[in-house]
């Protein structure tokens, strides 16, 4: 009857073993040698940073251990560059939000206008910040700019937009948002057009009024994407350079000194290699903290759709 | 009756902050230098092709002299670059994605992060020491040295948007393929590759146009990505 | 011999253990169906045996053949997956004519192969659709042509029903056994449907807790459950299991139930629990000798049945299943088709004995 | 060769021809290009190399890295001529200028050979010597193996000579006896002023005499020239801001970057002289400069000047050439003036720069390169750049004599030899050598944006920028 019985060999012969699969270390393998040939390059800057090195002092070069960090962190001037970055960064990206949701809100019902517009506007979005730095900063040019002349025959005569000190940061976080807005603005779109509807049909049945509904409906239930839209560009506002050093190089003065132009002005020209280290791994520590987050929040959105499916 | 007005008020605005610019350096292109720097701005004149033409052959006379913009040159050779190592991230990415997506291994996970944050590290930090000591490993200049650094932007992408769409694919397609008498590879290949093809395409979109890359990264991947979480959760 | 034989097969997912010791063998053109609750390790026994589980423990033989270490491309198996799994960027055919292919046939044998497995089931018409284009019903027959040209010795049915349409179901659980037969196939079929089981099952291995708990003819399952955890899971409504008093007659054991009384071939168990099968309660209108009064609870009908909730005097409440409305009024009375019916003792939750004799009441 | 070949060879040589003129000639006579390019390098090697061998170096490539400037295009525009002379092949890459200077720094940090010439400034080779990515050139000059013997190092202005040699001693003078040739000069600018004649006229002025002069005749200008602004001058967060028109209105009026005891460096911006010029300076950028000042680098003051929107500029004299050539609106109209801008004093003090070109000590073919320099910074390419291209502010004594190109500057840029030959004879470097410099000079700008824009105080402002140089000259050890 059983075969087993009739067969005896089968019952002898020995269970396959339990091991490790090697295949995904050896699909990652290539990818994660890569990896680590990047965080070579990391280390040595980790390693720059705890030295005096000034390429221009190759005698002079030796170990410090944190006596840069020292430095930086009890210099002034420092301190105004975290203080600039972090201004830079909090104000670009609040109002890009509240504009970027502004924005979305407008366009959120499907119709084809609103398409057209929401794709139109992406367009800022698909040029180089570089590019777009040079574009507003023909456009702002006192002597022949279009913005720059309908701001004076507005009666602003003396507005000095990138030159002057009082209106710098403005104008950089006008241009950070006319690239950078489209951006939150497709992300918070796209969220809001996929908000389930029965909330929001109930809350009209209720009768519950406009406002209530936008706060205790619409914007938690668009939180996930808030939040995700808003620790991306947290994570690229910190690190601006193209658009400021386009712009000004970072002054008037030392009005718009962010992180990056700092590192790479002590870099580039002042061949300052364990300073310009020290500084990005300050931006780096920031930077991790942030992307930590962002990684996260991530996880925590994929199980959370996986769960749902 | 008012609020829509408002409405159309304000998406008026938004257009015109938005879109101006764009039509603004349309018009200044079609325009000469000295057309360009006058003021009041003008709106009305002759349209010239003269500012494209000197892109595509690389003459533009100035006052200071004639400027030589080897633009299709640099053009031709930064796609090129962006195109090989794309190619060279696709082959390194792709089965660490597929990896990443369908086992749960130590250093996966690690990987994956660490490359990501150094995505989002600022630039100069690994840049710096390789400009640095690229020369002592013999690297400088070369097209192997320039797409290792092009891995920092492009294998990330690849990674974190290809592994979306790994982790997204029923497991199940593979292994019946595979019970149908195929291997491994084959089913990788045949299966698990072109069922992923639209976020391998997506990645390569956006990596050969790096400031591309942040816009549709967000439509098509994190959007997509959300919007299941907003709908099923 | 035997188309599969599986010994001491284990899964572990880190301190889970999600298989243990399991043993299995299929017969030549037999169906065996692997029923269970949901997140029992049904799909995962399944996928060990196709080679899908790189940590499975244990011995696979296939047809006198030891495929442990094979991997599944080279164990020669057919498998139906749940949601089908269909190659979405091939058309129907291709998808069907995958097992072939990869045995490097050649273009003419592949396309015979491919229209004649797709005339048996009905989907010629459709094969140069994608998945995409296809109704469930063509999805799911495509899904089992695939399985079934390459002509395997075992295929793996992996709850191929759950996501098609009753009707459906219904079409494919008659249909299904007669294409095994008609193909000489023997299969292993998961379900957590007990009339599938019963419908497609010549055997039925119940899987709780990473064991099987029985192994036996669908009818003996059904008739003679091994455990009171079988009894609670195979059937819809399932046995009726109430408390009962027994007490030593002979060898046997006289067991009293809900004021019914059953002579038993087994000795008395330590805590006695009767089971009846809803269908094996018959309603009467009138008293006699052997029959006990109850009043009717409520009354659903359910697949052209009747599904009548009774209580009897001493408080029991049981369930019976008729093919017709039960008798008018709320007052009946009970008895138990003769022969059916099953002892178990609660304290080990293992069944004792079955096929009782209807004892007379001595008053 | 027939004598009417090499007659149009070496006319072409000369400069009296330019390329085309003597394919013309060439063709006239019934010769090929291939021909013709023989007969070329048959005539410069007879020409250049009666006593010297050009071509030892047959065969080899040489890569420059260039930087976006009419002078770099004179020099790319002649190099058939070097080809023929001395069968080297020449490459270049060539940048704008926002970006050179990174380039540069790029290229040498990372010790790359792909570069074994570049063009340079004199204040970039402070730098660049003392980390050793450039090689000393004085035993190339010692040598009569390697330089041709009528190459004549000293017959270019010795100012410009003194001012690419340092013997990289931080606050040790230019020039001196143990200094090292990190370059050599190419080409040059000085400060003079260069204004728009129509304006100057329409108003009835006169060019301005010093700086308090200047603020007056430029506010008048902001005033009533209906749109144009008084002066224009550099203003950007960038080193480029210092060193032009305010560093030779600065030493001037007797100020000085540093001051040297010994080895030791002691910022000296803070000096009552500064603080007086500084006060000038301010008043004249607020009343009389361009509105968005702090932008404006060489690029804007030269486009202002071209098209009319400011009444002078006070900067490279070889802006002013530029803009009075064919090509710009104001073309024709602008006027040249020697500046002397303390009334105090009777000369300029003009600060230079100095475009040089610099060989990379990653270079593995530095005896090939030399050939280079040597013949770019040669009598012959003086001569042609002068007088035929846009070398305007040449380096060599030779060409200032040259008939030729007194000539061309007189015929259409009235006013610029006479403006050159003023400022010139005591035209140098004035800020003291130290590989700081960018440091310092970027900071400088910076703190000159503040005192602009009214952020801080001239004399506040001053003494912090002092005590930022000091710290980081004491942390650099210097």
């Amino acid at each position: 009857m059983n075969d087993i019985a009739t067969h005896p060999e089968l019952i002898t012969a020995k269970p396959a073993r339990r091991r490790a699969n090697p295949l995904p270390y050896l699909l990652s393998l290539p990818a994660l040698i890569v990896c680590i040939g990047i965080l070579i390059p990391f280390f040595t800057a980790v390693w720059y940073s705890l030295e005096s090195y000034n390429m221009a002092f190759p005698t002079g070069r030796h170990f410090v251990g944190i006596g840069n960090y020292i430095d930086l962190f009890s210099s002034g001037t420092f301190w105004h560059t975290i203080v600039v970055s972090m201004v830079y960064m909090g104000a670009s990206v609040i109002f890009e939000l509240l504009l970027g949701l502004g924005i979305a809100l407008l366009l959120r019902e499907r119709s084809k206008l609103n398409n057209i517009i929401s794709v139109a506007l992406l367009m800022p979005l698909m040029v180089a910040p570089v590019i777009a730095s040079l574009i507003w900063k023909l456009m702002t040019n006192p002597n022949f700019g279009v913005y720059a002349w309908i701001v004076n025959g507005l009666g602003f005569t003396n507005f000095g937009w990138a030159s002057s000190p009082d209106t710098a940061m403005f104008t950089v976080i006008l241009i950070d948002m006319w690239v950078n807005t489209p951006f939150i603005m497709i992300l918070l779109l796209a969220g809001l057009r996929s908000l389930p509807t029965q909330p929001f049909e109930a809350a009209k049945l209720d009768g519950v009024p406009a406002r209530f509904v936008f706060f205790r409906i619409t914007l938690p239930m668009l939180m996930p994407y808030i939040i995700t839209a808003t620790l991306f560009r947290l994570l690229s506002a910190i690190q601006e350079f193209s658009i400021v050093y386009g712009m000004t190089q970072g002054g008037p003065g030392d009005s718009l000194m962010v992180f990056q132009i700092r590192s790479y002005i002590d870099f580039y020209q002042n061949t300052n290699v364990g300073r310009s280290s020290a500084i990005l791994m300050v931006l780096w520590a920031i930077t991790f903290g942030l992307s930590k987050l962002f990684v996260n929040q991530w996880h925590a959105m994929r199980e959370r759709s996986k769960a749902g499916a | 009756m008012i609020l829509k007005s408002l409405r159309g008020v304000a998406l008026l605005l938004v257009v015109l902050f938005f879109m101006f610019p764009i039509f603004w350096i349309v018009v200044m292109s079609l325009q000469t230098n000295a057309e360009i720097l006058s003021l009041p701005p003008k709106l009305i004149f002759p349209p010239t092709l003269m500012n494209y033409t000197a892109l595509i052959t690389g003459h533009l006379k100035t006052s200071v002299g004639t400027l030589n913009i080897a633009f299709m040159h640099n053009l031709w050779n930064s796609f090129l670059l962006s195109a090989l190592s794309v190619i060279v991230a696709l082959v390194l990415g792709v089965p660490a994605a597929y990896a990443f997506a369908r086992y749960k291994f130590r250093l996966g996970e690690d990987m994956a992060f660490t490359l990501l944050s150094l995505k989002f590290a600022p630039p100069l930090l690994v840049l710096l020491p390789l400009s640095l000591e690229f020369q002592r490993v013999g690297l400088d200049n070369t097209y192997i040295g320039l797409i290792w650094i092009y891995q920092l932007i492009t294998l990330p992408l690849i990674l974190w948007i290809v592994r979306g769409y790994f982790e997204d694919a029923s497991p199940d397609i593979e292994y019946a393929y595979r019970v149908d008498g195929h291997s491994w590879l084959k089913g990788f290949l045949k299966i698990a590759i072109p069922l992923a093809r639209p976020g391998i395409a997506a990645a390569v979109v956006l990596s050969i146009i790096p400031t591309l890359a942040i816009a549709l990264y967000a439509q098509r991947w994190l959007v997509e990505g959300l919007s299941l979480g907003a709908v099923k959760g | 011999m035997s188309a599969l034989i599986v010994t001491s097969l284990s899964v572990r997912y880190g301190t889970h253990h999600v298989l243990r010791d399991v043993d299995l063998d299929v017969r030549q053109n037999e169906r065996v169906v692997l029923f269970g609750p949901s997140g029992v390790g049904k799909t995962v026994m399944l996928r060990a045996i196709a080679g899908l589980e790189p940590g499975a423990v244990g011995q696979v033989v296939l047809a006198g053949r030891d495929v442990s270490r094979d991997p599944p491309e080279a164990r020669h198996l057919g498998m139906a997956f749940q949601n089908f799994a269909l190659y979405p960027h091939m058309p129907a055919r291709e998808n069907i004519a995958s097992p072939l292919r990869a045995r490097k046939l050649d273009t003419a044998p592949i396309a015979a192969k491919v229209k004649s497995v797709a005339e048996l089931l009905r989907i010629d018409h459709v094969l140069d659709h994608f998945p995409r284009q296809l109704s469930n019903g063509q999805k799911q027959r495509t899904a089992l042509a695939r399985a079934l040209v390459g002509e395997p010795k075992l295929i793996l049915f992996d709850d191929p029903l759950r996501n098609v349409d009753a009707k459906l179901r219904y079409e494919m659980r008659i249909e299904l056994p007669r294409l095994l037969a008609k193909r000489e196939t023997a299969a292993i079929y998961v379900t957590q449907d007990f009339r599938e089981a019963m419908a497609i099952g010549d055997r039925v291995a119940v899987l709780i807790d990473g064991e099987i708990a029985q192994f036996a003819l669908a009818d003996e399952v059904y008739d003679r459950p091994a455990t009171i955890a079988i009894a609670r899971l195979f059937g819809d409504p399932p046995m009726n299991l109430i408390a009962a008093h027994g007490q030593a007659r002979g060898s046997g054991t006289l067991v009293r139930a809900a004021g019914l009384v059953f002579g038993f071939d087994a000795a008395p168990p330590r805590e006695p629990v009767f089971g009846i099968r809803p269908e094996a309660v018959m309603l009467f209108s009138e008293p006699e000798t052997g029959r006990v009064a109850a009043q009717i609870v409520a009354v659903t009908p359910m697949n052209e049945r009747y599904l009548v909730l009774l209580r009897t005097e001493d408080g029991t409440e049981l369930v019976a299943s008729h093919d017709t409305p039960p008798p008018h009024g709320s007052h009946i009375w009970i008895g138990a088709e003769p022969g059916l019916g099953a002892l178990f003792d609660a304290a080990t939750g293992l069944c004792v004995a079955a096929a009782p004799s209807s004892e007379e009441i001595a008053a | 060769m027939s004598d009417k070949t090499k007659d149009a060879a070496k006319a072409l040589l000369a400069g009296e021809i330019d390329r085309r003129g003597f394919g013309k000639r060439m063709a006239s006579l019934g010769i090929g290009a291939a021909a013709a390019n023989f007969a070329l390098g048959g005539v410069a090697t007879e020409a250049l190399a009666a006593d010297f061998n050009w071509q030892a170096h047959k065969g080899k490539t040489l890569r420059l890295l260039l930087n976006k400037h009419p002078y770099a295009d004179a020099m790319i525009s002649d190099l058939a001529h070097f080809k023929a002379l001395t069968g080297i092949d020449v490459q270049y890459d060539i940048f704008p200028e926002d970006v050179y200077f990174d380039k540069v720094t790029a290229a040498l940090s990372s010790h790359s050979n792909r570069y074994d010439v570049l063009m340079t400034g004199a204040y970039q080779t402070w730098q660049y010597g003392p980390a050793q990515w450039l090689v000393d050139m004085k035993p190339y000059l010692k040598n009569p193996a390697k330089t041709a013997p009528n190459y004549d190092f000293n017959g270019i202005i010795a100012n410009l000579r003194d001012s690419d040699a340092w013997s990289g001693v931080p606050g040790e003078a230019l020039g001196s006896a143990n200094a090292k040739q990190w370059a050599v000069p190419l080409g040059f600018e000085l400060y003079n002023v260069s204004y728009n004649k129509r304006i100057f006229d329409k108003l009835k002025i006169e060019p301005p005499k010093n700086l308090p002069d200047m603020i007056e005749i430029g506010t008048k200008i902001t005033k009533d020239a209906g749109g144009a602004y008084g002066v224009a001058v550099r203003g950007s967060r960038s080193w480029a801001t210092i060193h032009p028109g305010y560093l030779s209105a600065y030493t001037n009026y007797g100020a000085r970057d540093f001051e040297v005891k010994g080895t030791k460096l002691t910022s000296a911006v803070n000096s009552a002289e500064s603080k007086a010029m500084n006060k000038l300076w301010v008043e004249m950028i607020q009343k009389a400069g361009p509105k968005n000042w702090a932008t404006y680098t060489w690029y804007e003051c030269a486009q202002d000047l071209g098209a009319g929107r400011c009444g002078m500029i006070y900067d490279a004299n070889i802006i002013g050439f530029f803009e009075n050539s064919p090509g710009t609106k104001e073309s024709g109209h602008i006027g040249y003036a020697a500046f002397v801008p303390n009334p105090k004093m009777t000369h300029a003090t003009s600060n230079v720069w100095i475009w040089s070109l610099a060989m990379s000590s990653f270079s593995k073919e530095k005896d090939a390169a030399w050939y280079f320099i040597q013949w770019a910074s040669g009598k012959n390419f003086g001569i042609y750049g002068g007088v035929k291209k846009k070398l305007v502010d040449p380096v060599r004594n030779t060409t200032w004599h040259d008939a030729a190109f007194k000539a061309r500057l007189d015929k259409n840029y009235p006013g610029f030899y006479e403006a050159f030959e003023k400022t010139l004879p005591d035209a140098k470097i004035y800020f003291t050598p130290q590989p700081l410099f960018f440091n310092v000079t970027t900071e400088w700008a910076a703190m000159l944006q503040r005192m602009v824009a009214g952020q801080v105080t001239i004399d506040a402002g001053l003494d912090k920028l002092a005590a930022h140089i000091d710290r980081e000259v004491k942390s650099a050890g210097i």
